[in-house]
């Protein structure tokens, strides 16, 4: 179990860290896929598989793509890729140190902390009842979801989309 | 009791329709005015609604909803209906859907026109329902706004100047009015219009306030409705207001706006303040008399249709003042035979003049269109050869505003007769001299415009269409309803009239 | 060491890497799947919490999961929609450069 | 067959049926709207006889039949309907009269373009009238009266493309309107103080004993009964509408309408209702003569009023030239007559000579109409002539109506009533002026119709449209001598050898009054000679010589050119109006307009002046002194401002950065509080 | 359960994997017994894929009155042609001996892993179809998630391998492709909800058992015989088409526009594989289809069952597979605007109105006698007439194009 759980992580972190250190922007996004897909699998180790295939489908499926389709409409020309700069390089060490500083913080602080002893095997959670739960206990927050994925559609779709007025000087 | 919130709908649906129109494209404005109307009549379906399910042996407020809304100012959304609301709610609900009708043909922004009309509308549903001085005071002030952008944006020449004193002048009374009311919350902490009548009438309000304080209260609410009815002398921004708007505005002005004075004066200073109307009584009569002789008789010297209208509104609109500064004058005296009929004349009168006033200004409105216009009192001639329609009509609203029984004014103004006279002989004497100038200019309006031969430009005049008829034909269909049974009005209210003379304050 | 602990430090590291990536990377895009990192860091705790830690009603951990899956498919969306925004602007997407709106 | 009372409503309902039918057919539809008017008046009359039979089988008793029209407190307000003998009288004469008269105007009326909108009207009016005959109950009397005033309007200004015709139907309004202001106090102090306005309500009607005896006991400060006060009020409005002086102006202008509605309206029944009035409130009005001390009695002013305006109309009639205006001073006289005999007391006299009078001078209108319509609408007896040789019929009826009018002796109706009036005045103790005046009167009502009837059918035409005049159809003739029969033979109801006609009005028992009649026989015959002196008078002045053309003087004209003008010119009453009443109207609406935009509007704008000024002099004095102090601290604010705002880099990593840290610091704050 | 179950050709394969489990010791039995399975899966599909190109072949070729492959036989034996099916296998050396040429400029890596990464997740897929009673790789709750996430993963290659190239055409070509399989997943998916809605569960077993009744004997219930599974059926196989890149929907691979899209710089046995996949995941759609709407492996009618369910169930995947070789020979392709614009505006609506009108059926389950027939007419309503309406509008205005010089 264990064992699992470490080589999982292992994908899981190595790849992420690797895309965030990566220049090249492709490699980044799909190694961050491989992360998702890491993650996935954390799901699938810990008995969580409806949400293990929920991630795959929506992070590998959907965001990805997006992602890799926003990376290459904003490539930028590789002849003004910029050296970096004194300023840049002062902000990732920053940032590094930052980040460094929260995660002893963090850590520090789930390994003081004690946790009750769980049970072995994950709870038996069925499609059936996850579905029943959401449209009862959680139907309002899940209309509210409904709305915001709409609205964030739309509002997504307006911002991205050219201006449409230049168009019929085009046409013959 | 909080079941169903009917009276929430009916004013907040107009408000709604407003909301959606400000959503729609301007590009359809068959659209729009179609729904604007749906929305408008709304308020006579759920008017209608009401009166199905209104229990006219009851004298109190039904339908009520509720619910605390500003705990540190004790401030609830409290709503609750009785005969004289719903009087005026099926009011609104019949001037509102003609005012948008007679304003049909309005080509400009007509999006913009329908909103502000019905946010009107829905402002003043506000002020006819609410219980509670806050959202009363809200939909009191919300409902200028519309009002304004009315007048000015659509009117005539002179509207700009006409909007503004208009609202100038109403604000200026409302500020007196919230100071009024701002005091007596520091002084007993509720602003609830049920519980202030209770205190007012067990004292209680007398004992929290010096007689001088209420004195000046009483003064400046006093002031804030006369300006709004308008009561003598409080009333030149009426005359230019109601002639300048466009017509459907004036319609709703006068048929509507001005019964919110009328209905404030019953709900809210009557109640409250019996002792300080008491004393005021007498002062206050002889004013309402200047509104009833003088408005008559300052209409006789209009040569503006509109404005001459607008005169004999205040006209009108005076008996029903009158008629409750006379029941409030005689005290505590056994009077009470006469204070029922004063009471309920007043109600009907208000209903009968917003039926008849916003008839009239409709069909000087079709005048107005008709000559490209022209409203002056000598500008037309032999009306009545050339649109024979229009003229009958407008004859029956003309003989409804000036009292001819048959129809519905006159039962209105007997009533009102009635119990003034019962109350102060002297004042009904007077008041007939009202009656007399407002037969003589009617008449005379009528002669000059509808009578004689037809005069220049008037012969190519088109009869009514099938709308201007749908506008107007409701309306007076009423007026003949009502004229030979007024016991269908009477009934709603007169439970409630009769309570009032039962604990005459 | 119970297997939660090792979810939670797990999960802290996808959080700090996540961080460590918005804070120091110029390009607006990495800083946001910086940010998706970090959600998904969160989402990791729910899931860890719901099979290890105390009792709690059914499904709970997954729903939330669920619903932050969701609410980040749309952060994901429009932020990225910005950015082709803000790209067609600016011509690039630093986000150093991306200061227009300043005080 | 008998109708009970509580069927009564179907007798004005009928016409407003029809009237409801004309005003919703079009204009094609002309013998839809005719032939329903005059169906439901032929259907009313009928239903009026049988309302007459059942009447006069209990002549003494009141039927009523009274229900709530709504409700008012926990009372409710009432109306009623009334069947006495009064009542039915006064429907069939209106029936019959109106019925005659309807089927006059269809060939009167029938080039008329607005034919359906005529019989519309008649209908309407013909519903009001009668529902005035059949109310019992002041306040439904009111009404009727009213809407009979709003026909009249409409009929006076059917021609309404004439300005003539517009402003004649607004003075008649205007003016009756005058008087029935008068009514609606007299009414509304009659249900303060009595708490009802039924007539006869099981002994707590007005005009029941219980009420009346309430009524004459309070007095007001000046000495009046109460009852006095309200009677007068009443009377305002049956002078109003009976056209009796100072309100007699309307009636002459009314002749403005169509000859048919002259002969309905202003002639036979409307002008009649003041008088049916006064006497359907004769004992409210009577209430008073028992107080002896009472300054003055209502009956009375009637009295004086009534003669006054008796002797004026005939006068007046003397020096008019148009065909209808003479009869309608005549009518005015007439009326004086009424009010002359319901103030002296006699009510059934009143009533007899207002049935009388209805007929005759319905005849004489409708003649009057017939003349007109044959010659073309010239209305001018100077104009006319020469007729009697072309329109047989015409000129022998109009003759019976003239002679009735005049009151030749024995075989003419208004001879007896008159006769009646004249002796009722004879008996009246109060003061023999009325007598006098009815007398003088009777001269001149002999002279002025002998005058008329020379004028226009005497001699030789003298214009082209008298020369090619002839007879009427038969639709125009038949009523005429349906009408001159019963001006000759109705007199016979009442003749004082069998009064059967008073004896049922009043529900005494039938007792005839030769004797008195004897008794004062020298008046009979003073008043048989006085209608022989002017008729003598009148063939004499006129017939004796006849005009030869139009521009031809007037004799009496000769003889006094000034009594001639002044007659002419209706002794300046109209000018006499316009002076005062229209004058001081005007000036009134002047001054509350004056009042309203100088006075009040000018207190608004000074007051507005008055905030513009001080509103600049406060900015003046804010801008030199506290606005500098203002800007300073502003711009010191908005320095501060300037400067804070740069940590707004607008740099995301910034922010995300400061978030960072600060959540660390958070942390190890909490950390290092929570340990301690 | 009906003793057909119990018949000995139903229970054949099941028992001879036990019996080679068996051999096994204890600890390594469930390993054995997944990997038996696994390779099986394997066998039966990699010997169908190579039949389904040859039939393919050969199919197409009747249709365009050819005769198709006819000629390779065995090696070593002469003169014998069995009609040429070895075809297949001649193709499968051939592509395995050819050179594996790699761009210089190509990013080696992702070059390299995106026909691996393609394989693998189409074949990942069949993990949860339920190919006969009880002969299903593994049983998950969640199966139709699953099949859809791996199918998610297609994308992910086409995009490496189109990107990993260097080359324009094929990154257009990727993009292009992207575009109409995240276009037609959308209707794919909704056309798939209805059943998930009437059946109340994920599960394929739990579905293919909800279709396993009959009316009179003969009458199945499978949800392709009601209205909104038959729009649902006719959705998805529209969709299944162009999720599979196959004519009328094969732009990304459109020779003439394209050369051969994402695939342009493959050779050799990567090449193979991208092939592979593709009908791998085609094979993988139509089972899904039978499983969902054409009764999985149940037998049309009782007194067929004697049949063995896996036959039935390779009956229909046949079934499925030439009607769509048929397809692809007969219809045009379309144009990338036109192939869009079905999606969004064509399928997606009526895919959602689908939704509602099996809620509707749900909801009027207890309806019987004549309600029965206002059930299925209303429900045939709801999805016939916006199809006859949007269709009209989305064909209304399209004349053929006319070209102008230089436009």
């Amino acid at each position: 179990m264990t064992t699992a759980l470490i080589l999982i992580a292992i994908l899981l972190l190595g790849s992420a860290a690797a895309a965030m250190l990566r220049r090249n922007l492709i490699h980044s996004a799909l190694l961050l896929i491989a992360s998702w897909a890491g993650v996935a699998a954390f799901y699938l180790w810990a008995g969580a598989e409806f949400v293990a295939f929920a991630q795959v489908l929506i992070y590998v499926g959907a965001i990805s793509m997006v992602v890799l389709f926003a990376v290459l409409l904003t490539r930028q020309n590789p002849v003004a890729e910029l050296p970096a700069e004194p300023a840049s390089r002062m902000r990732a060490l920053t940032g590094i140190t930052v980040a460094v500083c929260t995660a002893a913080i963090l850590s520090a602080a789930i390994l003081s902390s004690k946790f009750t002893p769980a049970a072995d095997t994950a709870p038996q959670t069925s499609v059936k009842q996850i579905g029943l739960e959401l449209m009862h206990r959680h139907g309002t927050a899940l209309l509210i979801v409904g709305v915001i994925l709409t609205v964030a559609l739309l509002g997504a779709t307006i911002l991205a989309a050219t201006d449409a007025k230049e168009k019929p000087e085009d046409r013959p | 009791m909080n079941s169903f919130p009917l009276l929430t709908l009916i004013i907040f649906i107009p408000w709604l329709g407003a909301l959606l129109l400000a959503q729609m494209s301007r590009a359809h404005p068959k659209i729009i005015r179609g729904l604007a109307l749906l929305f408008s009549l709304s308020t006579l379906a759920l008017g209608l609604v009401a009166w199905a399910n209104f229990t006219p042996a009851a004298a109190g407020y039904q339908f009520v909803e509720q619910h605390r809304w500003i705990s540190f100012l004790n401030v609830s959304y409290h709503f609750g209906l009785d005969g004289m609301s719903l009087l005026l709610v099926l009011l609104t609900g019949l001037v509102a859907p003609a005012a948008l009708l007679a304003s049909w043909k309005i080509e400009r922004d007509t999006r913009l026109f329908s909103l502000l009309l019905l946010f009107l509308q829905g402002s003043a549903l506000g002020v006819f329902l609410a219980l509670d001085f806050f959202p009363w005071f809200i939909f009191w002030e919300l409902s200028l706004v519309p009002a304004f952008f009315l007048i000015k944006l659509w009117g005539g020449p002179g509207a700009s100047r006409a909007a503004y004193q208009f609202v100038i002048y109403t604000i200026g009374g409302s500020v007196f009015m919230l100071l009024a009311f701002a005091a007596i919350f520091a002084a007993v902490g509720t602003f609830d219009f049920v519980e202030l009548a209770v205190l007012a009438q067990n004292g209680g309000l007398a004992t929290k306030m010096s007689g001088p304080a209420l004195t000046a209260i009483f003064l400046g609410v006093l002031l804030g409705l006369a300006v709004k009815v308008p009561l003598f002398p409080f009333h030149t921004w009426l005359p230019s207001a109601y002639a300048e708007a466009p017509t459907g505005a004036s319609m709703f002005l006068t048929g509507i706006m001005s019964k919110m004075g009328v209905y404030g004066f019953f709900r809210i200073l009557w109640p409250l303040f019996p002792a300080q109307l008491h004393a005021a009584a007498p002062v206050l009569i002889g004013l309402a008399l200047g509104g009833v002789v003088l408005g008559a008789f300052a209409a006789m010297a209009q040569t503006d249709l509109k404005r001459m209208v607008a005169y004999s509104s205040i006209n009108h609109v005076s008996y029903c003042l009158l008629a409750l500064f006379a029941v409030s004058s005689c005290g505590s005296e056994p009077a009470r035979d006469s204070v029922v009929p004063a009471l309920s004349g007043a109600l009907l009168q208000m209903f009968n003049h917003g039926l008849s006033a916003s008839a009239l200004f409709f069909g000087i409105g079709v005048l107005e269109v008709r000559s490209g216009g022209k409203r002056g009192l000598n500008d037309f001639g032999g009306v009545r050869t050339a649109a024979p329609v229009f003229a009958g009509l407008c004859g029956l609203a003309m003989f409804s505003s000036l009292g001819l029984p048959g129809l519905n004014g006159f039962v209105g103004e007997f009533l009102v007769f009635r119990g003034v006279f019962g109350l102060a002989p002297w004042a009904a004497a007077i008041g007939c001299l009202g009656l007399f100038a407002t037969a003589w200019f009617l008449l005379t309006f009528w002669q000059r415009v509808f009578h004689g031969p037809v005069g220049p430009g008037v012969a190519g005049f088109k009869d009514l269409s099938g709308l201007e008829i749908a506008t107007l034909a409701p309306g007076i269909a009423l007026m003949f309803v009502l004229g030979v049974w007024p016991q269908l009005l009477v009934g709603l209210f007169n439970p409630l009239v009769t309570a009032w003379s039962g604990h005459l304050p | 060491m119970t297997p939660l602990h090792l979810c939670l430090l797990i999960s802290t590291g996808l959080f700090c890497i996540g961080l460590a990536g918005a804070l120091a990377r110029s390009n607006t895009i990495l800083v946001l799947l910086g940010i998706e990192l970090m959600l998904n860091a969160a989402n990791l705790n729910f899931i860890a919490f719901w099979r290890f830690g105390p009792p709690s009603p059914p499904a709970n951990g997954m729903i939330f999961v669920l619903f932050s899956i969701a609410v980040a498919a749309a952060e994901a969306a429009v932020g990225l929609a910005l950015i082709i925004a803000v790209y067609r602007h600016q011509n690039n997407i630093r986000l150093q450069d991306a200061t227009r709106l300043k005080g | 067959m008998t109708l009970p009372v509580q069927y009564l409503w179907l007798i004005p309902a009928l016409p407003l049926l029809a009237a409801g039918i004309g005003a919703l057919t079009p204009r094609n539809g002309r013998n839809l709207a005719a032939g329903s008017a005059i169906l439901a008046m032929a259907v009313a009359f009928v239903l009026s006889c049988f309302a007459l039979n059942g009447a006069l089988q209990a002549p003494a008793t009141h039927a009523v039949y009274n229900f709530a029209w709504f409700d008012l407190g926990h009372d409710a307000l009432r109306l009623g309907l009334l069947l006495d003998p009064l009542t039915a009288f006064m429907c069939v004469m209106v029936t019959f009269v109106g019925l005659l008269i309807f089927i006059f105007s269809l060939d009167y009326m029938k080039e008329d373009p607005n034919y359906s909108r005529f019989f519309c009207f008649m209908s309407l009016f013909a519903a009001a009238m009668l529902g005035l005959l059949v109310a019992n109950s002041l306040l439904l009397l009111f009404i009727c009266w009213e809407l009979v005033g709003l026909a009249s309007y409409l009929l006076i200004g059917f021609w309404f493309h004439k300005p003539s015709a517009a402003a004649a139907a607004k003075k008649a309004f205007i003016t009756t309107r005058i008087g029935d202001l008068g009514l609606l106090l007299g009414m509304l102090w009659l249900y303060d103080s009595s708490g009802s306005l039924l007539f006869y309500d099981g002994g707590h009607g007005v005009l029941e004993a219980a009420n009346l005896a309430s009524l004459t006991g309070q007095t007001l400060s000046c000495g009046l009964a109460v009852s006095t006060a309200i009677g007068l009020l009443i009377f305002c409005g049956a002078a109003g509408k009976s056209g009796q002086f100072p309100l007699h102006v309307w009636l002459p202008d009314a002749m403005e309408g169509p000859t048919p509605v002259s002969a309905l309206i202003h002639a036979a029944t409307m002008v009649a209702a003041g008088v049916f009035l006064v006497a359907r409130a004769y004992p409210l009005m009577s209430a008073d003569t028992l107080i002896a001390t009472a300054p003055v009695h209502a009956l009375t002013v009637v009295a004086f009023i009534g003669a006054l305006t008796a002797l004026l109309g005939a006068l007046i009639a003397c020096g008019q030239t148009d065909i209808k205006r003479v009869l309608a001073f005549s009518t005015v006289s007439q009326l004086g007559y009424m009010m002359l005999a319901l103030g002296v007391g006699s009510w059934t006299a009143a009533i007899f000579h207002l049935l009388t009078h209805a007929f005759f001078k319905a005849l004489l209108f409708l003649g009057a109409g017939s003349v007109i319509h044959a010659a073309h609408h010239e209305q001018d007896i100077r104009s006319l002539g020469g007729l009697r040789p072309r329109m047989k019929i015409t000129f022998a009826t109009f003759a019976i109506g003239m002679m009735a009018l005049s009151g030749v002796p024995f075989l003419f109706s208004g001879f007896w009533s008159k006769e009646a009036i004249l002796h009722a005045a004879h008996e009246w103790n109060v003061s023999p002026l009325p007598l006098y005046a009815g007398l003088t009167a009777v001269v001149l009502t002999a002279f002025y119709m002998t005058r008329l009837v020379a004028e226009t059918f005497f001699g030789q035409a003298r214009s082209p449209a008298a020369e090619h005049a002839h007879e009427n159809h038969a639709v125009m003739t038949g009523p005429l001598v349906l009408l001159a029969v019963g001006a000759v033979l109705l007199g016979f109801l009442g003749t004082p050898a069998c009064p059967w006609l008073q004896a049922r009005l009043s529900g005494t028992e039938l007792h005839s009054s030769m004797s008195q009649l004897f008794a004062s026989g020298g008046l009979l015959l003073l008043s048989i000679g006085l209608v022989g002196a002017g008729l003598v008078t009148g063939w004499w002045l006129y017939g004796r010589k006849l005009r030869q053309t139009a521009e031809h003087r007037d004799p009496l004209a000769v003889a006094s050119p000034a009594v001639m003008a002044a007659l002419a010119s209706r002794l300046g009453f109209d000018e006499l109006y316009a002076a005062t009443v229209g004058r001081l109207n005007s000036l009134t609406a002047a001054l509350a307009n004056g009042l309203d935009r100088w006075v009040i509007g000018g207190l608004v704008n000074f007051l507005g002046q008055f905030g513009v000024f001080s509103g600049t002099l406060s900015r003046e004095t804010a801008e030199s002194t506290l606005n500098h102090g203002f800007d300073q601290v502003s711009a010191s604010i908005r320095g501060s401002g300037q400067r804070y705002s740069r940590a707004q880099t607008g740099e995301a990593h910034g922010y995300l950065r400061v978030i960072a840290m600060a959540f660390i610091v958070l942390v190890l704050l909490l950390v290092l509080g929570g340990s301690r | 359960m009906s003793p057909a179950s119990d018949s000995y050709l139903e229970r054949a394969p099941l028992e001879l994997r036990d019996w080679l489990v068996q051999f096994l010791p204890e600890p390594l039995q469930w390993l054995a017994h997944h990997l038996i399975t696994v390779v099986a899966v394997l066998a039966v599909f990699g010997t169908f894929f190579a039949f389904t190109t040859i039939a393919e072949r050969k199919l197409l070729a009747r249709l365009q009155n050819r005769l198709g492959p006819n000629r390779s036989g065995l090696p070593w034996i002469k003169g014998l042609k069995l009609w040429g099916l070895t075809q297949p296998f001649a193709d499968a050396v051939k592509t395995l001996t050819k050179e594996d040429i790699v761009p210089a400029t190509a990013d080696k890596w992702l070059h390299f892993l995106a026909p691996v990464i393609v394989v693998a997740f189409s074949l990942m897929t069949f993990a949860v179809l339920p190919f006969g009673r009880n002969m299903i790789p593994v049983e998950l709750n969640a199966a139709l998630l699953y099949f859809f996430a791996a199918g998610a993963a297609t994308e992910l290659a086409i995009f490496m391998a189109g990107w990993s190239s260097r080359n324009k055409y094929s990154l257009l070509a990727a993009m292009r492709a992207l575009a109409q399989l995240i276009s037609y997943e959308l209707p794919l998916i909704l056309s798939v909800v209805p059943i998930v809605l009437v059946a109340g569960t994920l599960s394929t077993k739990a579905i293919v058992l909800t279709q396993g009744y009959w009316t009179s004997g003969f009458l199945p219930h499978w949800f392709v015989f009601t209205p909104w599974g038959l729009a649902g059926f006719l959705i998805f196989i529209v969709a299944a088409l162009a999720e599979s890149n196959r004519s009328p929907f094969d732009l990304p691979e459109a020779e003439s526009e394209l050369i051969a899209g994402h695939l342009t710089e493959y050779s050799g046995f990567k090449y193979a594989l991208f092939f592979m996949a593709e009908y791998f995941g085609l094979t993988a759609l139509s089972a899904l289809g039978v499983t969902l709407f054409l009764g999985g492996w149940q037998a049309p009618c009782v007194f067929l069952e004697f049949i063995p369910s896996y036959l039935w169930f390779m009956l229909k995947l046949i079934g499925m597979i030439v009607f769509f070789i048929w397809v692809r020979g007969t219809l045009l392709r379309l144009r990338i605007d036109q192939l869009t614009r079905l999606a969004w505006k064509f399928l997606v609506p009526l895919a959602l109105l689908n939704v509602g009108n099996a809620a509707f059926w749900v909801l009027s389950a207890h309806w019987a006698g004549p309600l029965q027939l206002v059930r299925w007419a209303v429900s045939f309503a709801v999805i016939v007439i916006p199809f006859v309406i949007m269709g009209r509008s989305l064909t209304a205005g399209f004349a053929p194009r006319t070209y102008r010089y230089a436009s």
